[in-house]
This record gives C-alpha cells, structure tokens and sequence, in this order.
C-alpha cells in the first residue's frame, strides 16, 4: 500500500489531535511517512473535531486525500459529516456507546466508553481503546500498539496499555496493513520546527502573547525552555512583545516573537522601530482568515502583502515563508542568524496549516545553521554604534562593554544614536538602510531562495508559496509539473525566479487567499501568471481537489 | 573614571524647563554610584517620545531612546536579558499614563527591578499643549479648548492598587530632594515609580501653584500601605491641597527579574538539546 | 511683479508660523495667491525655524523659491542660514537687537525688541514690528497693514498696530511691490481644509490622538466644534481613537480619525475589523519621514504602501491622496461619502508639507459634495445587517431602530452578524468584499481620479502623487511636460492613469520617498516608469531644484 | 414587547461554564426593564474576544462583537454617538485586564455611563488555558508550565483607584445575586465595573474554593470610599481569605457623555457654518 489515511473524529474535547498523534506515531513505527491535518472549530468542549492521519511510503507528503481509508467516529456526526470520504474498502469503527446501532453505517461496533469506565479509566481514555481497536482492525501487531502508548502515555500508563487491549481484542482484523520501509523519523507540528529551528541557531528568549494558530510556538517553548535555558515571557499585549524582543536584543539576547494578524497588528509600530534602531528581532507572523478575529482556527495565506509592508516608513526585512517543517527549521534558523547578520527584522511566515499540521521530520534533512558569527566591533575607540559598516551594517557592540556607550534611537540620528534632522544626515541613514537591502538581495540570491520541485523540465508551472507548496510538490509529481517555490519573499528572489521558471510557457499560480497576493508580486516582477487557483474558505485544498483543479487549468 | 555623563549634544529644551532638573539630579546620582564602584557601561537609561525623552541624547550613558508609551516594554527586557543591568525608564505623563499605561500597571504588578522617573508636566510638552491624564479638571488645552471634563488620574494611588513596592513623589523645584529620591528608587530592589511634578515653561508653569503647597513628608511610615494610600490621596491632581513630597510607600518583595539569572546553553550544547528533544518523538 | 517670496526667520517660540501668516494674509489682500512653507525642527523654544511666503499672480502655485526677494531675520542664524537665498535684489531687515551691526550683512536695521518694549509690548510682538518694516520697505500701503492687523490680533490690537506703525517708519521704502488682480481669497492650512471638507460632507465626530503633522486637524476641529456640532474627541491612544470611532459609526455617527504614521500602526488592527465589521471609517493619515519616529516635523511620501496594504487579511479600501487644500477639501468631503456608501474604510493620506504649508484656497475651486445619501434599509422585515445588497453592500439601518436588532461582528457571520465558521459562509462574505472593490472600482473610475495638467499633449510626463503634485504642475507649466497625477490610489485607476499617459514615450515619477512607492505601483499595472526622481531628507523641493532635476533626466 | 431576547444560535460553551449564569442574568435583568418600558432597541451589548464574546451571538439585542481587549473604546464611541443607549461591555479577564487594561482604567476615569461586566475566569479560555492578570501566584498554564511568579492584580482596588463610580463583585455560582448587581450596574447612572467570578469547567474550576470563601456584604456602607478601598483589599486573587460579594462602592458624578447630547446641523446649515468659517479668513 502505497497511501493510507484515517480520520478520527469527535467532539472538542475527546482529545481527537492527541488520538490522531499517537496513531502517526503507530504509523511511523511501522514504517510511513506521515501528514496529519486537523480541523478544528474555536470552542473548547462539543462541536466538531477531526484529524486526518495519512501515512505514505513517500517522504514528503503534505496534503490529506478527501477519501480515507478508514473512519473512526467517537461520535454520529462524525459518520455523518464525513460519509462523503468513505469508499466501499473504508473500515469503520464505531463508538457504540454514543453511537445508535442503527446508524453505524456497516462499522465494527465498539462500546468505547463502557470499557474505559470497565477498566477505571476516565472518559478520554477511551481514545486509547479507539487506538486498539483501529489497530488490531489493521492488522498492526499488538506489541507496537503497546511500546507507542507506552513512550506517549507518561501518566496512567498501564491503564491506558490495558483499555487499549480491550479495543484491541474487540474488533477483528479486517486486513493488515503491511509494514513500510521508511526508518522511524520524529513527528513534529509547523510550530514545534520553527521553535527547535529558532533554538538551534541560538535564540535566547521567546516572548508572545497567545493567539491561535501562533500560540503552539509558545507552548512548547515554554515546556522546553528548562532543558534548553530559553526564557519565555508572555506579557501583557503584542505590543509589548515586539517591544520587550527590542529590549532583549539590546542587550544581547536573540529574540523571537509569535502571533497571527491581530496581535501582529499591535507589533507594526514595534517593526518600524526596530527598522529605525537596527535592533535584531526575528517574528512568526502564523495566517488565519482574515479581516479581523475572522475564522481564528482555519488556515488562510491573506496576509504576505500587509507583512511586506507594515511599519510607517521604509525599511528593509527579511520575509521567509517555509513549506513543510523541514523547511521550517532549516529557515527559522536562518532568519534568526540573518535578523543579526543586518540588524533587521524578519520574518517567518507561515498559516495555521503548517503551524498545527502534524509531519513526519527527519533532522537529517535541513541545515542545522546553528548561530552564526555577526559584524562585531573591532574595538577601537570611539565606538559609534551607527558606524558605516561593510553594506551599510554597523559592528556591533553589546551591553554591557567596558568604556562603551551604546545608543539606540528610533529618531533619524547620527553615527552615535543621538538625534538628528539634518538633511544630510538624514539622507545618510535612508542610504545606509538602501546599502543593506542589496547586500541582503546578494545573501538571498546565494542561498537558493527558489525551489523547483516536480518536473524540473516542464513548461507549465504551478507557482506557490508557504504551506501550498507542499500540496503543489505532490501535484506536481503527479500530473508532471514544474513546481516553483520561492521560500524568500522579501527582498524578493526575481532572478532565482525567473531562472526557475526558465523554459515555463503556462504559470498557475495557487493560493490559500483571494487577492493572489504572490501573482501580484510577481507581477510587478514581470512574471505573468497564466491562471491562478485560489482557495479562502479557510480549508487547504485536498490532494485530488487541487489535483483536479491544476488539471482544469493545465492546458 | 572621569566622564561626565552628559553628551555633547546641544540642548533644546526651553529656558526654566523642569527637565534640566531631573538632567542634573539623574546625572548626580548615577556619577554617585559609578563614584562608588557601579560599571557605568551597566546603567541603562530608557525613553519614550516627547520632551522628557530628550534626555536620552543629553545623558552620556547607554539609551535606547523608544517611542511614544513604550518604555516600560523596552526596560522589561532588557532587564530580563541582564538582571544585572541597573535599568532606569524617563517617561512623560502622556507617554506612560496615556499611551502606555497598562505597561506600567504590569511593572508595578511584577515588581521587575526597574526605576520609572515620570517627567509629569502634566501636559504634552512635545506636541504643544494638549491636556494629558494628569492634567487637572476643565484644563484648556489645544484639543480641548474649552476645558477637558474627566478629572485627573492619581498615579501614586493608581501604582499603590498595582503592587508597586516604592511609590514616590519629587517637584523639580527641590532638586536635593529630587536627587534622594532617584537615588533611593535606583537603590531600590523591585518596582520604583518616582512621580516628579515637573514643571513646564511653555505650556504649564504651575511653579507658584506647586511652591505654595509642596511640603516634605516626615513621620510618615513608608512601610505601611495604608498610610501610604492616605498620603497619596491627600491631593488628587485637581483641587486644590497640600502637595506631598518624598516616599509614601516602600517593601520589599521577590523580583520577577530574578528568575531570569540563567546562562545562555553553548551552540554545541544546543544542538545536542533540540536533537535530544527531537528523539522524544521516536522510539527511546 | 509675477513673483515675490520673503523668508522669515528667527527661533522657535518668536511666531515665525504667525507673523508668515500675517504676511501671507497682507499679500494676500493686495492681489497676490500665496504658498508658505513652513520649516521648523521638533523642539518648543530656540533652533531655528522659517517660514517662506510666496506670493504668486498666478493661482495653483504649491511649492517655494530658492532664493528670496526678502529676507525678515529676527536673529543672526537666519541671516547665515540663508545666505544661499540672497540675491542682489533682496532686501533684508535684520533686528538690530539681537544681530549685532557688523553681521547685519548691508540689511536694513531694525531694533524690534527696543520698539517692542517702548511701546510696552511683550516680546513676540516684535514680529508686529517686523511686519510694518516688511511693508514699508517693499512699498505696502499702510492701511493694508493696520486693517490686516486689526483682523488678525483680536488681542491687543492697538498695542500690536502701534508697534507695527513704529517698524513701519523704522525702514524708508525700496521699492513698491504693485498690487495684483487675484480677489482675496482664504489662506488655509491642509490640516484645516481636510477638516472643512469633512465637516462640510457631514462629519459628527472627530477622535484623535495628537501627532505631528496631523494635529492640525485636531486643533482646528476642536476650536469650532462649538460651532460646528461636532464631537471632537482626544483619547487615550491610538488604538482608542480607531475604536471609538467604530463605536460612534455603529451608532449612526459619521466619523473621521487622524494621525501619522506611529499612530495609524496602532490603528491597523481597527482597520482590519473595520474590513470584518463593514463599518465605515475615514482614516487621514500624514506623513513624515520615518521608519518610526523618524523626522517628525518634516515630510515624505514614505508610508503608500503600507497603508494599501494594512490590516490582516483582504478587504477593500478607498486611498486618497489630495496634492493642495483646494483637492484636500473636495476629496475628504467624498472620502467621508465613500466611506458609507461602502461601508468600508477609506483614508485620505496627506504629508507634512500640505498638512502644515498654508495656501490660497478659493471656495468655489472645488466641489462641496455635502453629505449623500447611502443605501439604507427599506424596512422590510427581518433586517439582515450584513443581507446581500447591491454590489456588496448591506443596506443600513441605524441604531437604535424601533424592532429591529443590529448586531456587527469582527469574526466571520452570516447575514445577521452571527458568527461562522462554516466553508460556504465563509465563502459568500469574501465575495461580498470583492463585489464591493468591483463597485468601488467603478466608482472611482467615473470620479475623474487621474488629473492631467501641464501641457497635456506633451509626449514627457511627470508621474506624481499627493503635495509633490502642486510643484510638479509648476515645473510641468514651466517645461511644458505632461503632468499625471492619480487623485485616488486605491482602487488603482490604472484604465484612467493608462489614458492619461496616452502618447507618453517618457514617463519621470516624481516622489518624496527612497522606494518610489507610486513608481512600483504602476510597475505592477504594467506602467514602466523611465526614470525616477527621489528625494528623502524631508523637505519638499523648491521649484528651481525640482525643475533642474526634470530637466537633468527629461532627455 | 415579548422577544425572549436568546437568538437561535448553537451555544457552544463548555457544560459547566459559568457564562450561562451571566448570559441568564444578563437577559433576565434586560427584560426586566424593557418590561418596565426601556425600549430594547435602545441596549447595545459590546464584547471582546473569548469564550465570554460569544454572548454577543446569544442574546438578542443590538451587538458589537468587537476584537481583543477593545470592549470600552467601542462602547465609548457608542455612548458619546448616541447618550440615551443603554450601553453594556462583556469582557474577558485576558481582554480587559492584559490587552486591553488601559481603556478600562480610562472609562472608569471618565466615568462614562457604561456598565463593565468581566468574565473573569482568570485564565485565557478560548485560547486553551494561559495565565491571566488575575490568575494566582504560581498558576501553571500553558505559558507558565513551571508556574508564574506574578501577583495577581486585584481589579476591584484598581478601579477604585481609577476613579470608577461603582465597583462590584459577583459570583456565578450566585445567580440570583449575579442579576440584582448586574441590574445595579445598568441603573447606576456612571461607569459601573462589575467583577465576575465566573467558573471556567475547563481550564480553572475555582467552584470548591469559591464556595468556601464567598459572603455577602452586609452592613457597610458602599458610598464610604475608605471601607470600599478596605473591603475590595480584603481578598488579594492570590492568597487565602474571605470573598466578598457585592457592591463595595457607589456614588454619583458627572458622567463624561453627558456633554455630548448635541444636535447635528443640518447639511444647509453645516455648509453656511463652514462658509463663515472660511470667511474669517479675509476681509471681514
Ligand atoms: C504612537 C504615537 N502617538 C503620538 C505621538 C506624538 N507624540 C510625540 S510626543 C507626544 C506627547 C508627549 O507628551 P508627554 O509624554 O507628556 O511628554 P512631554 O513632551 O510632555 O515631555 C506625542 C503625543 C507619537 N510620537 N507616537
Ligand atoms: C490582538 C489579539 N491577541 C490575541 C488574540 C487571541 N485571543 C483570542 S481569545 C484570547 C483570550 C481570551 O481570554 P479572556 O479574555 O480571559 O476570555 P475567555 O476566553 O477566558 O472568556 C486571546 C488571547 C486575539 N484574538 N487578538
Ligand atoms: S515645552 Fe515644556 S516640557 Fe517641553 S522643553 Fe519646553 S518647558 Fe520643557
Ligand atoms: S473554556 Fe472555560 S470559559 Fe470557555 S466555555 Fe469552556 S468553561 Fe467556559
Ligand atoms: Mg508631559
Ligand atoms: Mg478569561
């Protein structure tokens, strides 16, 4: 079997994204790669909760398929939302307890919640029986059921081990799903890559305020900022997020911040500053449909030219949009170093499709960048801490050094940091900041901002950018397309892009918005997109919905 | 060490501006400490926008010169990334009481170990004239030109609900007071919020109304909140009453910044982290 | 005469900005239109600033001279500061109290302060003495001087005439300006004709927060609120202005906001739920040279495209950017039309040099739109606040209304702003929005938004946009180029710009900026620019600069 | 006048969750007084963003479901339009006490005539589970796995410093009491700040603690500031002590909307005005 999914679903609060964790992890034991998306409404108990798991003998995979293999449903509506996915081949497994007998739809009945309590469990424990069920139903052998549950069921563990194998003895196998040849590899979500991205390359501190789907980057930093020495703030508002990175910075720290467009928002006052003062700072900028709290838990790409340009004034930034996690960490790494290489601000962003997707990520695959050596002063004195630098970036200094003075401005100011309005002077700063631009266009032309997947040779192209491509790589494998991703959009890889696309008669651009905010850029770079494909229904495409619709426009 | 702490930069505040005071009083104490012993290079001095915020570029020591309401963000953090920093915000009355005045609830709440010198003309000086939450009862202002109707804010009450664990006033007119009390708010270890009744030359000169009923608190004891909430509700920033001077109220209490003494992890000992955090995720 | 310009100069805090007013009103009254620029550093008392009146017989005239004709020096600063701007033919009065003899350069000496105190005058009525030395000298009668007067010092009138007389008799007369033809007509400010224009379009409240360059609006609109009915509020932040005004539109109240560019940072999120929540808002933003505090009290054209693009997600938004009060006055007044009509936010985007110059403003140049009627509810129930209407737009229904229930949402809703999360709602509301920008587009499009002066035949033209519009007529008239500016930048009125540079073989952009924002704009509509002219120390050109700089790339 | 003022939209609050109770209160206290003759259409209900904002889509009234933190500025513009609504606010704890902290304190200065009623569950629920400003001391949310080492704010004493007319406190658990405060808040003529101990099943379950420690105030004398300031100070949101419920202050002052009941000019008379106004400007 080339490609198998399951969908597990529920209510908000059954605990259907950790079910559908741990079922990657069953997966990936036996050998698949691994895709989960999972598509929750924004309430905390009830409603409607699914996850689909797709497990692949590809590495790669980034997109669920509208039908599933097999359908777990801990509640009706789940059989009945869902009826659409089933083939005449999809194994259904039912929960018996809250499901009536006669709407389990031909499914393997199983009275979930009667073993849990059976076995002393408490209610979302029956997740676990669920997980034995589907397994023996799948004919995965017993012991790996039980070593998974084992590594992810810290507290409890026997009893969720022993309600498991109740599930596990209550169905039949109904076939087996051979054991792939994929060697075990972590799974992680967008989030969590970006935060080990970020803490790999040296990052000292993580300040943010929740908000979906940025708030997981918080979460696990905060769990993990023990082992790893991070400091993590939550304070009271965006703004004083972006605020308090620019005071880390100042004294050394390398800093991120995380949020979506509301929180990020209240940062642009912030990310004008730090243009002016030339403090580092490096911000997870993670899309939700917009305008506005909008539809807070779905995914959307609306925001690129807002981040383009947010901030009064002029300034340049780095904007860097990975696909995958791999890509994620490899990127978030860099954008740190780079924020510190230019005393700039960038940006990593992504959407809630990579942030809370769930991917097989193999560590062997990205550039571990580590933190990389910045213009540091010579130390002589005087030190200026708006010196001319080599393309306009000034050596810099920390606080505190011994006989320095260091000042940062957020007005026009001189080579000391203290005010100026001077035309000349002023003139000299707006230089300084053109000066970096090119040299940060050089860095990125260098750094193969442009991916090409698919067929590299043919002449239709499907551009994308950010979580997208990931779908778009797996269409383009299988119609035989071009696939062109810039992962840098700021300073903007025209070249690399143009070289990409060398040959490509016919470009469709596709897009989680519905302004083509990448078709415009392009544009205005002289590329002319042939069709565009976009979706803001805050839904990612499936597979063979975006399949389909390349098809339709590919001629 | 021989600095003298003030830049070259040339002056441009007004003749008679309050804020010379608070210049010399602040140069004074920091010259008292690095006198004793204290690195210069670990004193930080934080801005906002508006006149007070010229200071940043008169002092000779390290700034970071912000913007309009921000100081206490700024300072937060920097104080977190070095809890050995000596972090002193200048705000104006507009900038931290309007603009930013969650910030500085939440300072006072945390007990971060900074010391908030408010430059309290009580107008906005930069912008020419308009009323700012300190401005008292029907002050005409450019953008109220027939008199504002909210009564002022009482900041010192205002810090004494949010945890503040040294709450002061000065008057840049008593300078040697005004230098005590810096230097106590420096010394302090937590939260100091200083309110300096500052005076302006240009928009509002309240010198003869401040001289007339300014008086130094004396017997009064500091460490007791209640009668710190009396002291500071003796005037409310509108009608007319004695005006007290020095420190209503002072404890100490754990500082949030301490949790934050922690030593960057080396690139190799990172690495082997996050790799050790990844293989979590398989079989152990 | 066809031209005469006098440059007044002293410290901040010795009324420069009035005593230029003073004068502009003098030369206004005998015949001439008048532009001052006004140049002052951010600081209250001392530096140097100056003012410069031009007096024109021509109308239209927006930027200033080089060189003056005039020179009015309260202090020995002006005189060295501009030294550049004599010409053998320039007259200077200098104060022989403060300039001491061997400075005074072969100027006419005049001991202001001395009069001022003989006549028992406090020390900023020197300017009144100045100002009766200014017209003797260059031959203005006196009644002109003491009726100006007697307007302009509601104050100590007598007191102010009499010193005037003094400094009037102090200087013999070097020649005598004639009178021109032009009937007198208002000298306003852009901040004020921004505020008459709304005003007059029917605004109920005015919400600011103070910042330079857009306080002026503030200032002004608090001063006749009493008159006018208005509500002119000044809250706590920016964030507060953006809100309440929301709050004041829900409730029926026709509401313009102002601030810069630091200010409208904390406005974005506002901005986007104005997007969400369809209700109207005007936004006049003024420039100045950023990123972040920048250069406060000078000018740039530097935040274009942030505001096209600000706010999370994708929603329309009509962009004005008048280039002189005449367009600010008509152009607001639609702006706030707009605005309801669409239900969308709308923004007049200005600069320090039209918000802060003073210009000759007839009332009968512009259109005075009054307030227009918007599509309202027809009272058929139920009321659905966000009901599919023409084009996108929802009829209106103000609260309160007898049995009817609005309800407004920042999240996704359906037709009666209940939240939704569900794909095919989510769906209807994007096409909504981009039925509104197609509505919009039309809209605009029949407005006339693409003004064409100069010599309209030329095959040369001068792309520009915003206050550089006014000098670059000017160097147009002079050169005989094509002069195109687009009134409206959002929604572009490519067709309309792309007719008007019918026959252009050489398009010059002309903007206050580094990034030529309007140049990339056009970039993206497939308008090639051939050569940009930029300039970013804050301060407008003067005519002579910018028509060299033409003429250096005209070829 | 019979609307059962509930809409027909899904609840999707958690069983259990404390904001049934203020949703109940709320209606029942709504049309408690449109049965008296209030027009309905005249409540306007305006909310942030958070489990609590949903009651914006379940009661039936005129609604501005706004963004995080943004109750008060909203509800300010709402009042000043138009001074005869009835204007109320349902905020989160996260949004009126973090995010959006510095309105509140804003609106109680004014003493604008609006009714506050916060949500407070002390934790961010719609975002699973962080500490707010009035989670206790070493509350372990997601943020804060190890535990915060910040006080809580005590926001019933920061109102009263504020200047707020009215400052109250209820419990959901106490329903009945929950709607004679919430009817108290809408009668009081001034900004009235209610407090709600609301239970959040999910994330923070304070119902045992709540239970044990809350009383009803009695016997004291809520137009006395001082006895307000000692009962709002007797509970600290953190430690252990009695929890009073009720209203711990009243008074009557000029209320900040009352000078905004102006009549609009017409648009003949607007364009008169604006011409004279433009006349100043030559020969008179
Ligand atoms: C976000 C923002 N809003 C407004 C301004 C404009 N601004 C500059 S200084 C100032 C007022 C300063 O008043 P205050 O803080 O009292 O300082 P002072 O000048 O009186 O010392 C304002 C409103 C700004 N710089 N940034
Ligand atoms: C500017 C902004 N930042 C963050 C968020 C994300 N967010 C949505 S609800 C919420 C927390 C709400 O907590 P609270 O106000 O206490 O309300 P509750 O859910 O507990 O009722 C946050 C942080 C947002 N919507 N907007
Ligand atoms: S305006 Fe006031 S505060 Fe500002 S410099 Fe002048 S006197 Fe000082
Ligand atoms: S999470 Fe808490 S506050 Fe939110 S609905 Fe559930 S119980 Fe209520
Ligand atoms: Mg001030
Ligand atoms: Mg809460």
């Amino acid at each position: 079997m080339e490609d198998f999914s399951v969908l597990i679903g529920g209510k908000a609060g059954d605990g259907i994204n950790r079910a559908g964790f741990v079922i990657g992890r069953i997966l990936s034991r036996i050998g698949y790669r691994i895709y989960m998306y999972y598509d929750y409404p924004s309430l905390i108990r009830g409603g409607h909760n699914f996850t689909i798991v797709r497990a692949s003998r590809h590495a790669g995979i980034a997109s669920h398929h509208v039908s599933v293999d097999c359908i777990l449903a801990l509640d009706h509506a789940t059989l009945l939302r869902h009826a659409g996915r089933r083939t005449p081949a999809t194994i259904t497994i039912v929960n018996s307890d809250s499901v009536k007998a006669e709407n389990h739809a031909g499914g393997l009945a199983v009275p979930l919640d009667t073993i849990t309590k059976e076995e002393g469990g408490i209610p979302i424990m029956a997740n676990s029986c669920l997980i034995g069920a589907f397994c023996h139903a799948t004919g995965i052998p017993w012991d790996v059921v039980g070593t998974v549950l084992d590594e992810e069921m810290p507290q409890e563990t026997e009893k969720n081990i022993a309600i498991a194998r109740r599930g596990f003895d209550a169905v039949p196998e109904q076939f087996i799903l051979p054991k792939g040849e994929a060697p075990e590899v972590p799974l992680v979500t967008g989030n969590e890559a970006i935060g080990l991205g970020l803490l790999q390359a040296g990052l000292d501190a993580y300040v943010s305020y929740p908000m979906t789907p940025s708030s997981g980057i918080l979460h696990y930093l905060a769990e993990v900022a023990g082992e790893t020495s991070l400091k993590v703030i939550h304070p009271e508002s965006e703004i004083a997020v972006m605020l308090m990175a620019q005071g880390f910075a100042f004294a050394g720290s390398r800093t991120a911040v995380g949020t979506s467009g509301g929180g990020f928002c209240l940062m642009t006052e912030g990310v004008s500053m730090a243009g002016m003062t030339e403090v580092p700072v490096t911000i997870v900028v993670s899309m939700r449909p917009g305008p506005s709290t909008g539809v807070p838990t779905y995914t959307a790409q609306g925001d690129l030219a807002f981040i383009l340009s947010a901030g009064q004034g002029e300034f340049p930034r780095f904007v860097i949009a990975p696909a995958d996690p791999a890509q994620a960490f490899e990127w978030s790494g860099r954008a740190l170093n780079l924020s510190w290489k230019y005393q700039v601000p960038s940006f990593i962003l992504v959407d809630k499709t990579l942030s809370e997707g769930t991917f097989s990520f193999d560590p062997e695959e990205p550039e571990w960048t580590g933190e990389e050596p910045i213009p540091r002063w010579d130390g002589t004195h005087p030190y200026h801490r708006y010196a001319e630098g080599e393309g306009g970036v000034s050596p810099f200094c920390p606080v505190p050094t011994t006989g320095v003075v260091v000042k940062v401005n957020s007005y026009a100011h001189d080579e000391d940091g203290i005010t100026t309005e001077d035309p000349d002077r002023v003139v000299r700063l707006v230089e300084k900041r053109m000066k970096k631009s090119r040299g940060m266009q050089a860095e990125i032309d260098a750094l193969d901002p442009v991916l090409v997947s698919g067929d590299p040779t043919a002449a239709t192209a499907i551009l994308c950018w950010g979580t997208t491509s990931g779908i778009c790589r797996e269409v383009g494998d299988i119609i035989g397309l071009r696939v062109v991703q810039p992962v840098v959009l700021s300073p903007f890889p025209a070249v690399a892009l143009r070289d990409a696309l060398a040959g490509v008669s016919r470009i469709i651009s596709v897009e989680d918005n519905a302004g083509g905010q990448l078709a415009s850029l392009a544009a205005a770079h002289g590329i002319t997109i042939s069709a565009q494909i976009l979706r803001y229904d805050g839904r990612p495409h499936a597979l063979e919905e975006l399949r389909d619709r390349v098809m339709g426009v590919k001629a | 060490m021989s600095r003298s702490l003030i830049t070259e930069t040339q002056n441009t505040w007004c003749p008679g501006c309050g804020n010379f005071a608070i210049e010399h009083a602040l140069k004074a104490v920091i010259a008292a400490r690095v006198e004793e012993g204290f690195p210069p290079e670990n004193v930080v001095l934080v801005t906002g926008i508006g006149c007070h915020a010229k200071i940043a570029d008169y002092l000779d020591v390290n700034s970071f010169y912000a913007i309009h309401g921000r100081t206490i963000p700024v300072a937060t953090g920097i104080k977190l990334a070095n809890p050995d920093l000596c972090v002193i915000c200048c705000a104006g009355d507009g900038d931290c009481y309007a603009e930013g005045l969650d910030h500085l609830i939440f300072a006072a709440k945390r007990n971060i170990d900074l010391t908030m010198i408010v430059h309290n003309n009580r107008v906005y000086g930069l912008t020419t004239g308009q009323y700012t939450p300190t401005s008292p009862l029907h002050f005409k202002g450019r953008s109220t030109p027939g008199g504002t109707e909210e009564k002022p804010l009482n900041p010192p009450a205002l810090m004494l609900a949010s945890g503040a664990t040294m709450v002061a006033r000065a008057y840049t007119r008593k300078l040697d007071h005004l230098s005590t009390i810096i230097r106590e708010g420096i010394d302090h270890p937590g939260f100091a919020f200083i309110d300096v009744l500052q005076i302006c030359a240009s928009f509002f000169n309240m010198t003869e109304y401040y001289n007339e009923r300014v008086y130094f608190i004396e017997g009064h004891d500091s460490s007791d909140f209640w009668s710190a909430w009396q002291k500071a509700r003796e005037w409310d920033y509108s009608s007319d009453a004695p005006i007290a001077l020095g420190t209503f109220y002072r404890s100490e209490e754990p500082m949030f910044d301490e949790k934050y003494r922690i030593t960057r992890q080396s690139g190799e000992g990172r690495k082997r982290t996050v790799r050790k955090l990844l293989e979590h995720r398989i079989r152990q």
